[in-house]
């Protein structure tokens, strides 16, 4: 049993945690999306490292890393369209200022 | 403790640690950049494991990535600098909790469960690229197909959200 | 077409015919009646030449309802026509100035037919039927001027407290029918041991209703209200007499212990009603109470196992009774008034009438050789031979006496002294259908051999003799007291008493109507608690709406708000979770799935 | 041999979408289309009637598949206990039309909505299929609510929601066991025959299915405590709402009651007889008692309504007691039997109330006074109705009551207080009487002058009162009929 | 190779209708966009019922052709084209109106793609490709409410879909493959398969809107145009709903996993209908109520696998909804946002007032209406799973939502009316969109048999 895929395993969970505090704990829109970013990111260590000590004849786990990576682009992309949009509209991007909508 | 493991334990560390500097400092071009950081690490960390072609890929993706959202940043964000070190979180405790709970349980996951004998060698460069492109246009061209329209969607979404809207105005609200 | 059919229907139809054409109704009716008379006279010779018929028609499955013909029932139906039929005589005179006169005859044709059912009746589900259709015609005959004070009570009142008999009734009905799988009257007569014992108290309280045995005599007093041709028929014939024919029809089932039970009954009613006759102001409800009283005497006659004799009595007392009333009514006419004070002298006015009064008054009293003689006399032989000599015997000279006490001083007060009478219009129906009656009275005991030998039934000459004179002295002293002496020293304390009537207990309010509206209203707040309970929240919503009265929606809301009350609170703390602040959302579903996940992995590990 | 049982169920239907199609017309149009629709009906019942029933099972089946893949089918087809119901729904309709022709307020939406009724009442009467019962019977709920909500009197909006709710929660136990019945039955089936012949669930099952039954009916029928909705919907609702509701409706509690109830799952049933015995009991007495306390002469009627179905409880709680099929049979017929008196007998009296109510604008008793001389023809047929509804012989009830407690007797002595029932009717009713129709002409009424019926209110009320008096006298006729099924019933 | 595609006809020929109306709306024709998009989802629509009892995978098991995705075309491509003649009734005439059209068909795409998932990453990407597009949708109006609700949507579903990845990741760590048929090889490490699970009730459970990942949706359906509401409670929902039935069904049984989700089943039904209690704006509350009605469905999905009804369930249920939710979001539509709004409708409107008492007591599931349908099946479902308790939960609930549709119920039928109906937006549209809707409603309730003949 060897170390390197607990290793890499541990630090995609480390890159999980710190994403999901950082989506929870920050205001502005742009920073949730970096979070965001870490939690995918933790989740390609993963597949990685799954597919390196695991299964490195299949393929498809490099096939789910190069989706993530999408995603992340994509997620970017709109998220960025959004925030423009948000800003356009009242100038600000901080979700403690999105409370018209509740109940 | 072989060097690979040393190059994966070192990326992997790095990776992580710049992943925390996202959110521990008030500038959010300098969030963008060590998150940029974080992900050429992790870059490094799939080199260091022999997934070549991903390796390239992330670091090329992200490095450009980081960058739009560095002059994103600095066209949009009041205060990118963070001179006035104006704190831009909330809930912090809970959120703590939340993300260490994740971890450790993660943690919990990786170390507890058996996952079976590991496999010592993986194919190398060239195999892997044959492999992912027979893939690509196997089995999974259903998916890669999405991914191309994913794509597409994403580019008409964006552009009806961001476009500036034509001051004759939707009927609805007003 | 079957003589039976004829003499239920015959009335019936007329009556219809009545309503329909609403015009002569008198007339109509005198046909009707009549027809019927005849109709069972014919039967009455049919059976006596041995014929028994029977008619049997579709019932209930299983129980077809039946109608018979025999000695007994041949006979009744008979006396109920012939009296029905003068009474509806002399109606046509009293009724002349009425202007409902058509509600009024058919309502007493339907009575008759009522009636003749009863008495012709061969299964429980008709008699039953039939008794309380008579409670039905004499509720609407009693309520016939429904617009005078007190008639409403009077009649709901009759007709209350003979519907509350009447389950007697039903649940011996069914005792009968459970016990013998049949609801043939004479099948079921040859039941016997608890059943019998039973149905035959369960009877004797029906009879008891209708009859107007204490403590269940006050109903007949008030339902004086009605006309007085109403009265004459209820008191000789039918309702009334439905008690005792009840009892004389099932005697032959009814074990000694409930022989005994009505012995005493009717002995209690006998001598309670009397000195309430006795103490009576008012000539019709003196009459009432002494009809309660003699139909005591034929409950005892019928406790001491010879039915026969109370069958005498009620058939002397039926012409008796009516052809007193009919006078009354007389009487009542030409001063407006029953009232004996009103009354005083009004015989001399009245030669005729009160002649015929005084006849049926001497029979009623029992002095030969007038038919009640003999019927009394039967009464008292049959107490003497009886095993329970010593408590009938006493109660039956007691009412013997009773009976001359009041009718003395009835005479008396109609004789003494003038005062003027207005003319009465119609005089010559009423002394008509009088007349027949008084004759019938007073001869009427030559047919009881011919009816002993119909039934071929021979009262026992055993201590005739001295029933004979018993009852002649008990009457004589009667008539003497009642003439001589007033009834204030006659019954001194006991006045006041008697003129409430005895009401035992308060009678039949305390019995029974007060408890049931307790009750009712017990329901009615146990009604309020469940609105207030089971539908709390309706009624929050409904006080709501009234608040908000002014706004339909608001009522609404308030309506569904109380239908929800407890929910909603919960409704809005989930709405509270909506914070609408993204990142707390994010939180809680966070915290949330990790919630999912610890319990997925308990299950995991349970599993 | 034409389909006339869906003929009739689904005429009113027809006559509905006729009416919602032509919005132009005049009402008097509208109500003669719906006086003739529901004219037709009758005579479809009365085919129905005359084409009979069978010594065993139903009779004039008719089938279509609807789903067969879960079971489910269009079964429609009568016996001796729902024919006689269906009989009595369709004339109830007929005279409600002939009654409510006055309404001029959305004329075309009431009758639309009674049509819609009509067929919802017969089509759960003639349902064999477990699926098709409950749409028949929630459809009726829908269409009652807005019948209450629309037309009904002033504080109707919360007495329609009341009966809605309440009801609509009362259903809901029996989806579960109509969910229960389908599950146990081998092949999965919705047919009730089949659950009928060999009921499906035994043991555990059967009595939770049983107790979710029970639920449903003693809410519709009602059965105290679940009868609270009842007077409030009663008050408010109009008086052809009231007819429906009491004539038809209410019948609906026991007719489940015996269809489903009793006979899918006979033996839990029997188990649990001696409580709904008790049940009916207590609603019987209780619901002559409350009425005895009521001053509003409509509210009293719904009362006696309760005390009236609470009869058709013990007879057919006593029907499962029983050993003896006869006894069975008796307390099965008097129990249907009753149905048909109460539909009639309390449909004339609620009639009678809505025209007293049109024409003195109150139903406080104590307002009315010696009416019997104002409007003499109302007044006798409000004597009638009375008498026949405190079961007085030769009228409609006396049969049917007589039946119940002769078998009530035998089977469970004890139960036979219910008879004080009858008493205590017979006070109430005659109080009324004499507090509305005898005594003095209250001046209130001497001053306004008080029309007596009309002739369309004759018109209504005639057949009730004939066939109340028919019945009593000869119940033969129906009796057949359904003892034709009752002595053939083993379970 | 050529098979797949043959079998992948519908979706192609989306593709294509996306890309004509691409061109239209950069043409600057919008009513030609509209009229493509409808004709070309009406096509794959037709093209959809030549596969009608196919069932088979393709692409190596990526993608699942059988009962459950055949149907949801049939289903949701129709309740597609409804949504596009709402949207057109509301938003004709704004700027860049045809991009509208092609992201609703991206959606649709989208929602069918995940009705037939087979693969993990297929899973990942419908559930993106269909985000994407309705954070889109949302925030067309671009005024203020509709970016915060796409802000919220887009934080949210992000954050799920993230998580959903990574919690994937550890399915191929354990299966070696991200094929969902291959996840039965997990009965020996249970605790992945958990994870999994998790993941994915998280990212579907977003996206059906379930109970607690429900938050965005209320915001969503209020900031978005009433039209775009009324589609995303609808067709991604469903899409959403039958992707976890064609995954639950492939997990070891050794997860439980029924439990947990009839558990959060009867959260959502119940929370639900609680929050839609108070609700005094009707988007809000029938934003709520689908969320109920998600709960409804997950009845359907616990039985999977261990009732025949199950399936059969779904797809009659999701018809059915997919009507009267369409029906119900068209009628507010024309009445307006507040329940005040409401007040005598049924009476100035009779037809209308008809047709949404109709919707909602469909909802409600009150016979013979396609609701009753639906959730009687469902029910009949859970009980034969085994699930009596969660049945009897659903059954309270339907109480509970009566008291809910008759807070819009009641008022439409009371004396004054407060205002007329608005008259701003073109009513034809929407009046041909609900009798539509009326019309599958009523039908479907008294001949589902239609539906089933062909289900089982």
């Amino acid at each position: 049993m060897s170390p390197e895929l607990i290793i890499a395993l541990i630090s995609g969970a480390a890159l999980f945690g710190v994403g999901i505090y950082g989506a929870l704990s920050q205001t502005n829109l742009v920073m949730i999306m970096m979070g965001i970013e870490l939690i995918l990111a933790g989740a390609m260590v993963n597949l990685v490292a799954f597919w390196r000590y695991l299964h490195p004849d299949v393929a498809a786990g490099q096939m789910f890393v190069l989706i993530i990576m999408t995603v992340m682009a994509i997620e970017m992309a709109v998220g960025f369209a959004v925030a423009i949009a948000r800003f356009r509209a009242i100038g600000s991007v901080e979700m403690e200022e999105a409370t018209e909508l509740k109940g | 403790m072989t060097a690979q493991m040393f190059f994966i334990g070192f990326f992997g560390l790095a990776g992580v640690w710049f992943g925390i500097v996202v959110f521990r400092t008030y500038s959010m071009v300098r969030s963008a950049l060590a998150l940029l950081f974080s992900q050429t690490a992790l870059g490094a960390m799939f080199l260091s494991m022999q997934a070549e072609f991903l390796g390239v890929l992330q670091i090329m993706m992200m490095a450009t990535e980081m960058s739009i959202m560095a002059i994103f940043m600095v066209m949009f964000m009041m205060d990118p600098g963070g001179l006035g070190e104006m704190d831009m979180t909330h809930q912090k405790r809970l959120s703590l909790g939340v993300g260490i709970t994740a971890f450790v349980s993660a943690v919990a996951v990786a170390v507890f469960v058996d996952w079976g004998p590991l496999a010592t060698t993986a194919p190398d460069a060239v195999q892997q690229t044959a492999d992912l492109g027979l893939e690509l246009l196997g089995r999974s061209m259903l998916i890669f197909e999405t991914a191309g329209v994913t794509i597409l969607t994403a580019m008409i979404a964006a552009t009806a959200v961001a476009i500036q809207p034509v001051k004759k105005a939707s009927c609805h609200e007003s | 077409m079957n003589l039976i059919a004829i003499a239920i229907l015959a009335p019936l139809f007329t009556a219809l015919l009545i309503l329909l054409l609403r015009r002569t109704p008198a007339l109509l009716a005198l046909l009707g009646a009549s027809v019927a008379c005849v109709a069972s006279l014919m039967l009455l010779a049919n059976v006596a030449n041995g014929i028994n018929s029977e008619l049997l028609l579709p019932g209930l499955p299983d129980m077809p309802l039946r109608l018979i013909a025999t000695p007994l029932t041949a006979l009744l139906s008979t006396l109920v026509s012939v009296i029905a039929s003068m009474v509806l005589v002399y109606a046509v005179g009293y009724m002349q100035q009425d202007n409902e006169k058509n509600r009024f005859f058919a309502t007493m044709l339907l009575f008759i037919s009522a009636m003749q059912t009863l008495v012709l009746a061969g299964d429980w589900i008709l008699l039953l039927s039939a008794w309380e259709l008579i409670g039905l015609s004499s509720y609407l005959l009693i309520g016939f001027w429904y617009r005078k004070p007190g008639v409403k009570v009077a009649a709901t009142r009759a007709f209350l407290v003979t519907r509350s008999a009447d389950l007697g009734l039903y649940i011996a009905a069914f005792i009968l029918i459970a016990s013998t799988g049949s609801s043939d009257i004479a099948s079921s007569l040859n039941t016997s041991g608890g059943a019998a014992i039973a149905a035959g108290l369960l009877l004797l309280v029906a009879a008891m209703g209708k009859s107007a045995q204490t403590p269940l005599h006050d109903w007949l007093q008030q339902a004086m209200a009605g006309p007085t041709p109403v009265s004459a028929l209820l008191h000789s014939a039918t309702l009334v007499a439905a008690g005792a024919i009840l009892l004389i029809r099932t005697a032959p089932m009814l074990p000694p212990e409930v022989l005994l039970v009505i012995g005493i009954v009717g002995g209690i009613t006998t001598v309670v009603t009397g000195l309430i006759a006795l103490g009576e102001s008012d000539l019709k409800r003196m009459l009432a109470a002494s009809t309660s009283s003699q139909y005591g005497l034929m409950l005892i006659a019928v406790g001491a196992g010879v039915p026969m004799a109370a069958l005498l009595h009620l058939i002397a007392h039926a012409a008796i009774k009516s052809s007193l009333f009919l006078g009354a009514g007389v009487f009542q006419h030409s001063r407006e008034s029953t009232l004996l004070e009103q009354l005083r002298g009004v015989g001399h006015d009245r030669p005729k009438i009160f002649l015929g009064f005084v006849l049926a008054a001497l029979a009623l009293a029992g002095i030969p050789p007038l038919s009640g003689f003999f019927s009394k006399d039967a009464i008292i032989a049959a107490s003497l031979n009886s095993a329970n000599i010593w408590i009938l015997l006493p109660f039956a000279l007691a009412g013997t006496l009773l009976t001359g006490g009041y009718m003395a001083r009835a005479l008396r007060i109609l004789w003494q002294k003038k005062g003027e009478s207005q003319p009465v219009n119609g005089l010559r129906w009423m002394g008509a259908g009088l007349g027949v009656l008084v004759t019938l009275a007073v001869i009427l005991a030559a047919f009881f051999p011919g009816i002993e030998s119909l039934l071929n039934f021979q009262l026992s000459e055993t201590s005739q003799i001295t029933a004979e004179i018993l009852g002649l002295s008990a009457a004589l002293t009667g008539l003497a007291l009642g003439w001589s002496i007033p009834r204030q020293r006659l019954l001194g304390p006991l006045l006041p008493w008697a003129n409430r009537g005895f009401a035992i207990a308060g009678g039949f309010d305390n019995l029974m109507v007060r408890p049931a509206l307790a009750i009712a209203g017990g329901c009615e707040k146990l009604e309020r608690i469940l609105y207030a309970g089971v539908l709390a929240t309706g009624h929050l919503g409904l006080r709501l709406a009234r608040a908000a009265r002014h706004n339909d929606e608001q009522r609404i809301d308030a309506a569904i708000f109380s239908f929800v009350r407890s929910t909603i609170n919960l409704g809005s703390k989930a709405r509270k979770l909506q914070s609408g602040l993204i990142h707390r959302e994010l939180a809680i579903s966070t915290v949330a799935s990790a919630m999912i996940l610890v319990f997925m992995l308990i299950t995991l590990l349970v599993y | 041999m034409y389909p006339i049982v869906s003929i009739t169920v689904f005429l009113p239907l027809l006559g509905a979408l006729l009416v919602l199609s032509m919005r132009k017309a005049p009402p008097q149009a509208v109500h003669a289309i719906g006086i003739i629709t529901s004219g037709f009906t009758l005579l479809g019942a009365l085919i129905m009637w005359f084409r009979g029933v069978n010594e065993t099972g139903f009779a004039q089946l008719e089938q279509i598949d609807w789903m067969p893949s879960i079971g489910a089918a269009y079964r429609v087809g009568v016996d001796g206990i729902s024919l006689p119901l269906v009989l009595l729904t369709a004339l109830l309709f007929f005279v409600t039309f002939i009654y409510s022709s006055k309404v001029r307020k959305q004329s075309h939406a009431f009758v639309a909505l009674m049509l819609l009724l009509e067929t919802a009442s017969i089509g759960a009467f003639t349902a064999l299929d477990a699926i098709l019962f409950y749409v028949f019977f929630e459809v009726s709920l829908v269409s009652m609510y807005f019948m209450i909500a629309e037309w009904g009197h002033e504080d109707r909006q919360r007495a329609a929601l009341m009966f809605f709710i309440y009801t609509f929660l009362g259903s809901l136990p029996l989806l579960l066991a109509i969910l229960g019945l389908y599950l146990g039955s081998d092949p999965h089936t919705f047919d009730m025959r089949v659950w009928i012949s060999n009921p499906p669930l035994d043991g555990m099952a059967a009595t939770l299915a049983l107790v979710a039954m029970l639920i449903t009916f003693a809410v519709k029928t009602p059965v105290f405590p679940f009868h609270t909705w009842l007077p409030a919907a009663h008050v408010q609702a109009p008086a052809a709402g009231s007819v429906i509701l009491a004539g038809v409706m209410l019948k609906f509690g026991t007719y489940g009651l015996i269809r489903f109830a009793l006979q899918m799952t006979p033996d839990a049933f029997r188990e649990a007889g001696l409580v709904i015995l008790g049940f009916g009991v207590v609603a019987a007495l209780y619901g002559a008692f409350a009425a005895l306390a009521q001053t509003d002469l409509k509210r009293l009627v719904a009362y006696t309504s309760i005390n009236h179905m609470g009869y058709i409880i013990v007879g057919v709680a006593i029907a499962a007691l029983a050993s003896d099929p006869a006894i069975r049979a008796i307390a099965l017929d008097g129990s249907v039997l009753q149905m048909i008196s109460h539909g009639l007998v309390t449909g004339a009296l609620f009639l009678l109330v809505g025209m007293l109510q049109d024409r003195a604008h109150t139903r406080e008793m104590d307002q009315f006074g010696g009416l019997l001389k104002v409007v003499p023809v109302l007044g006798w047929s409000f004597v009638l109705a009375a008498f026949a509804s405190l079961g007085l012989p030769g009228l409609a009830h006396f049969p049917a009551e007589f039946q119940i407690f002769l078998a009530t007797l035998q089977v469970e002595p004890f139960a036979i207080i219910v008879i004080i029932g009858i008493v205590i009717t017979a006070g109430l009713y005659l109080r009324a009487i004499a507090q509305i129709f005898l005594g003095e002409v209250g001046d209130k009424w001497t001053t306004t002058t008080m029309a007596d019926l009309s002739y369309r209110e004759l018109l209504a009320l005639g057949p009730l009162l004939a066939f109340t008096i028919v019945l009593g006298v000869a119940p033969a006729w129906v009796l057949d009929v359904i003892h034709k099924t009752t002595s053939a019933l083993q379970f | 190779m050529e098979r797949d595609l043959a079998l992948l006809i519908p979706e192609i020929s989306i593709l294509v209708t996306v890309v004509l109306a691409l061109i239209a709306e950069m043409l600057r024709m919008p009513r030609t966009a509209l009229i493509i998009t409808v004709a070309g989802l009406f096509l794959a629509t037709i093209l959809t019922l030549s596969l009608l009892g196919v069932d088979t995978t393709i692409f190596g098991g990526t993608f699942r052709i059988d009962m459950l995705s055949v149907w949801a075309k049939l289903i949701l491509l129709p309740a597609s084209i409804l949504s596009l003649l709402l949207a057109r009734a509301e938003l004709a005439g704004s700027d860049r109106e045809g991009t509208v059209y092609v992201l609703i068909c991206l959606v649709s795409l989208a929602s069918i793609l995940m009705a037939g998932v087979g693969d993990s990453m297929l899973l990942v990407l419908g559930i993106l490709l269909s985000g994407l597009a309705s954070f889109a949708l949302v925030a067309y109006p671009r005024n203020d409410m509709a970016t915060e609700a796409a802000m919220k949507f887009f934080v949210f579903a992000s954050v799920a879909t993230s998580v959903m990845i990574f919690g994937l990741s550890y399915w191929f760590g354990g299966t070696g493959s991200t094929l969902l048929s291959e996840l039965a090889r997990l009965d020996t490490s249970p605790v992945i398969a958990v994870i999994g699970l998790m993941a994915v009730i998280i990212g579907l459970g977003y996206k059906a809107s379930l109970v607690p990942f429900h938050f965005w949706a209320p915001d969503a359906y209020e900031g978005a145009p009433l039209s775009i509401a009324a589609y995303l409670s609808v067709v991604p929902k469903i899409g959403a709903i039958l992707a976890f039935a064609q995954v639950v069904r492939d997990i070891p049984m050794v997860t439980a996993w029924p439990l947990i989700i009839a558990v959060i089943a009867a959260i959502t039904m119940t929370y639900g209908y609680l929050a839609a209690l108070v609700q005094k704006n009707v988007v809000r509350l029938l934003a709520y109520s689908s969320v109920a009605q998600a709960g409804y469905f997950m009845l359907g999905v616990v039985a999977v696998g261990a009732s025949t009804l199950a399936l059969q369930s779904l797809i009659v249920f999701s018809a059915a909804y997919a009507a009267m939710n369409l029906g119900a979001f068209a009628i507010t539509m024309q009445v307006g946002r507040s329940l005040d709004d409401f007040h005598g409708v049924g009476r100035t409107k009779p037809l209308l007032g008809v047709a949404m008492v109709v919707f909602l007591l469909s909802l409600t599931g009150i016979p013979p209406l396609a609701g009753f349908v639906g959730k009687f099946l469902l029910f009949g479902a859970a009980i034969d799973a085994g699930f009596l308790w969660l049945t009897v939960v659903a059954i309270l609930n339907s109480v509970l939502s009566l008291a809910v549709y008759l807070r819009i119920m009641v008022p439409m039928y009371q004396q004054q009316s407060k205002n007329e109906i608005n008259e701003v937006i073109s009513a034809p549209l929407i009046r041909l969109v609900w009798i539509i809707a009326l019309l599958f409603t009523v039908g479907i309730g008294l001949s589902a048999q239609l539906l089933l003949a062909q289900l089982s």
